[in-house]
């Protein structure tokens, strides 16, 4: 690994950060990832974070357009209430923050504290749930579905609606909306290595692959030998397809998990496109590439969004954040 | 009777345990987890211990929710706000007295447990840390041995368990045959007070 | 790996830019990637290409600022010059085209043939060689140095003064500055697979690395037991400046070689930046990212390109590519 | 005399030894180049076979133009134009005789391989290609048995060898020791007049 030592990953990293991108107020010691002009009067605050290893999900997406703040935990591992508070306190104008929390126990918990805390501070806070992951079984009895790719999307749309100066409740409902209208599912390749463990952390034989997998290195939910890239998009396509039937056309995401050629993750769109054609989905915007990732993982996902006007035109709005950038 | 030194004995035997055991731990949290269960725990509890050292509580609930209130702000991650809202419910729990006898700490820890399983939704059986906590307060009533026998047992006992909440959850019938890491070390923090009593064979004796 | 078979894996990862990219006119079957909009009238065309598995060079560098066409080769193999002169014949207003050629044998030669057709169609041509990293001794008697990370700085400079309207005399000329203040150094954690191989081109035990890589999966200079991150950015930052002696700040790409996690890339930057700072060498601009890729090789390089106003200027000019987008 | 079916012969054999060979070429292109050496003539060889097949030229020096452009249009990377040249220049010099001896051939050999010399600018003992092609067209006015055995002898003297050219010269002294894939694949090249005069054994007797 490209690194000094585990313990200072996370610290090294927002480092780097600050130097190749002096528009944040990255605080290296409080881990917290700031626009530099929050508070933006009247604009609501749009703060999220989670585990490192999933760049440039969120501290990538923090700028005019998407995020006001992100809280980066360390590996696969959430942050803690205070960084959260903190970023509330950075962004809050008066207008409101919105946490968005991927749905994972950690993630839940420790936002759940910051709000309380925040709103304790007279911050007005609320929370939006992530949970698009299909490879996961839902039910009152479990964790749930855990938040994926769809996080992105969520981010984009509120974010662009928050730098309209559209009110807390507006940017709560639509990214509500987003996240209900949003579906994914990932395989991996090969098994992540964290800093600090160091190697692998399950053993997946070079011939096979894990279908219905996290972001956090976790096996998925089969196993099954290795699928030609048209297989696999039929599988994570079907996956979605069982479970949501889109009437209005789609975002598509097809998202690497970071040691996967950028070659081979447009090869995998191409087979997307087509099982999507297949099916009868309508696409509107299609985004490939590495933005919500599991360290080195080798795999992809593929989030479907399902958009009406407004929240199509709120994807097509100018973004300028590291790494989500148009129109400015 | 046990008194705050007691209490930040017990933080610094378990803070060792975790340094010790945090590799098995991680390994643990590798195949129905994401390996950093051992890597979170002894930032906290070394957060915990030097903070401790540099500042000592003075009184046995002062202790407990000083910890928890550090393992929320530095761990993270699930186990960080459930081991923090178990120790510092318990130590709300303990109140000021300067000392407390094994019994009132057992009740005071099932306010803490209870205050966990609040939090997290788990039951007993769902494959959690629960599953080590339930059955080591209600022994320890009887000693410390007894409890940290009681906890050890409840960890292997996730062995066969299909996991409901938690990270092992996304793993539906994968996540059985597979200990739990948070079982595992609930079972660590159980056996700390048997250590720091003093007595780890013959806990009955001591810390009373 | 993410693939249907090796034998299609470029047709299908230019299907895949086709449907993510409407912007680009992606000719699948003769392999060239084109700018909707060309020729523009009087606007010089640059032209690029290169073996695949550089993703998002050179066709992610397609668009307003940058290359006006590129051709992918096969996995690491030039394309070849029918490729080229379509490209040149695509893009070409009558204002001449400009080639950016990265220094290896097979992309010489290529397009070498391919400038030699294109003026036969009455063509104006002109070629730029990319020859930045130091790790290659330079001599007559070699193939010289190869071409790496400069070439994005190249591409992105030469693109916009085109972008200008300025004639193929100067775009030439600035390419060729450019390239001359331009030095690279890069390492290599992992070998690299190739779709055609399936299997890593060479044995690197997981507590070793080489020195001294290019981006074609083949050995590096030398090999040595695991550095730090700060060790390695001291190696590859004191190679540069052992043959280089910026005088004017630079531009910094610290660039991932593709499964490189982008935690652990910000991290190595912050390294970089330091062993940066303790040299005395001005820093105006720094990228971080995977843009000169080796398929899933892990690790990273370093450029750094020494600016002069203008060429500042042209680097902080709008573009809007795949791979590199600002300001519109 | 050799006539077209005879270079057409010759290329197809080529193209078989090619597929037959191609993971070893690629796996000698592994340690010293970036392993697509194999794939990279199959690809070339492959579409050479495919449009003498269908449209097969009537002369020697047609047989071996159309291949040479065919490589040049299909292969890429360095092997592409090298060897594309190589054949290119050979077919041109062997003009539209429709019979050529084996001594013309060697003789426009010749002139294929200072096109190869001059085009990448190796020289015999910079471990390229040209190490088995200059002793080859030496061997050849003896017999296609004698230039093949000349230039697997070439192929194989390129091990100890330091690269200048190509990219195995990116290694410096670490590009000793291992066999140069170009110079392999063109004892394949040379073997393939051989195999295509019927007779791989008695190459003397055959071809004139
Ligand atoms: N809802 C829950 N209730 C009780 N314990 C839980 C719950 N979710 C997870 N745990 C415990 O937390 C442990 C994992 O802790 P850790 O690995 O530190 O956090 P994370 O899962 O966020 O990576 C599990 O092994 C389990 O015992
Ligand atoms: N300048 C040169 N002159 C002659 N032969 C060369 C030269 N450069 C490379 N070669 C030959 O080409 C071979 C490599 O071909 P190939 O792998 O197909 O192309 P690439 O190096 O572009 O990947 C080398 O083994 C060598 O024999
Ligand atoms: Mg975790
Ligand atoms: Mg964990
Ligand atoms: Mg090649
Ligand atoms: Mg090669």
């Amino acid at each position: 690994m490209l690194i000094n030592v585990p313990e200072t990953v996370v610290a090294d990293a927002l480092r780097g950060m600050a130097s190749a991108h002096p528009e944040l107020a990255v605080d290296v010691e409080n881990r917290v990832i700031v626009r530099r002009d929050a508070p933006l009067a009247g604009k609501v605050g749009l703060v999220s974070g989670g585990g490192s290893g999933h760049e440039p999900l969120h501290g990538g997406f923090v700028g005019p357009g998407m995020l006001s703040a992100a809280c980066p935990g360390e590996v696969f591992t959430s942050p803690v209430p205070d960084q959260m508070v903190r970023a509330a306190a950075a962004v809050d104008s008066g207008a409101g923050v919105l946490f968005v929390v991927k749905n994972y126990t950690g993630d839940v918990l420790n936002f759940d504290m910051a709000a309380e805390l925040a709103e304790d501070e007279g911050i007005q806070v609320a929370k939006v749930l992530v949970d698009d992951d299909v490879a996961v079984t839902d039910s009152l009895y479990t964790a749930g579905r855990r938040g994926t790719g769809a996080t992105l999307f969520v981010e984009k749309i509120a974010g662009a609606a928050a730098e309209e100066g559209q009110p807390l409740e507006r940017v709560e409902a639509l990214a509500r909306q987003v996240n209900e209208n949003s579906r994914s599912f990932g395989v991996a390749l090969t098994a992540v290595t964290t800093p600090a463990k160091g190697s692998p952390t399950f053993d997946l034989p070079a011939g096979e692959l894990e279908l219905g997998i996290g972001i956090h290195g976790e096996p998925g939910r089969e196993r099954r030998p290795m699928m030609t890239s048209g297989e696999i998009a039929e599988a994570a396509v079907d996956a979605i397809l069982a479970d949501i039937t889109p009437r209005n056309p789609v975002l598509v995401l097809v998202n690497g998990m970071g040691a996967t050629p950028l070659l081979e993750l447009y090869g995998f769109n191409a087979e997307v496109q087509r099982v999507l054609g297949e099916r009868g989905v309508p696409v509107a915007r299609i985004l490939v590439g590495n933005y919500v990732t599991s360290l080195d993982m080798a795999g992809a996902s593929v989030t479907l969004c399902q958009v009406d006007e407004e929240t199509l035109r709120l994807w097509d709005a100018p973004v300028r954040t590291p790494g989500l950038r148009w129109g400015m | 009777m046990l008194d705050a030194d007691f209490f930040r004995r017990w933080m610094a035997v378990t803070s060792a345990a975790v340094d010790r055991e945090a590799e098995w731990l991680t390994a643990l949290d590798s195949p129905i987890g994401d390996a950093d269960h051992g890597s979170n725990l002894q930032r906290g509890f070394g957060a915990v211990r030097a903070a401790l050292d540099e500042e000592p509580p003075v009184t046995p609930g002062a202790v407990l929710t000083r910890s928890g209130r550090l393992l929320i702000s530095t761990v993270g991650g699930a186990s960080g706000p459930l081991y923090g809202t178990l120790l510092r419910r318990t130590g709300k729990a303990l109140g000021d007295a300067p000392e407390v006898s094994r019994e009132q700490l057992a009740e005071a820890l099932r306010t803490g447990v209870d205050a966990v399983r609040q939090l997290g939704g788990a039951a007993p059986g769902d494959k959690t840390m629960i599953d080590a906590l339930v059955p080591a307060v209600d022994a320890l009533g009887d000693s410390f041995a007894a409890a940290r026998a009681a906890a050890e047992e409840g960890a292997v006992a996730t062995t066969p368990l299909l996991a409901r909440k938690g990270r092992a959850s996304y793993l539906g019938e994968r996540s059985i045959g597979h200990q739990d890491p948070g079982a595992t070390s609930a079972a660590l923090l159980i056996a700390g007070l048997a250590e720091a009593s003093g007595t780890s064979e013959a806990g009955e004796a001591s810390g009373e």
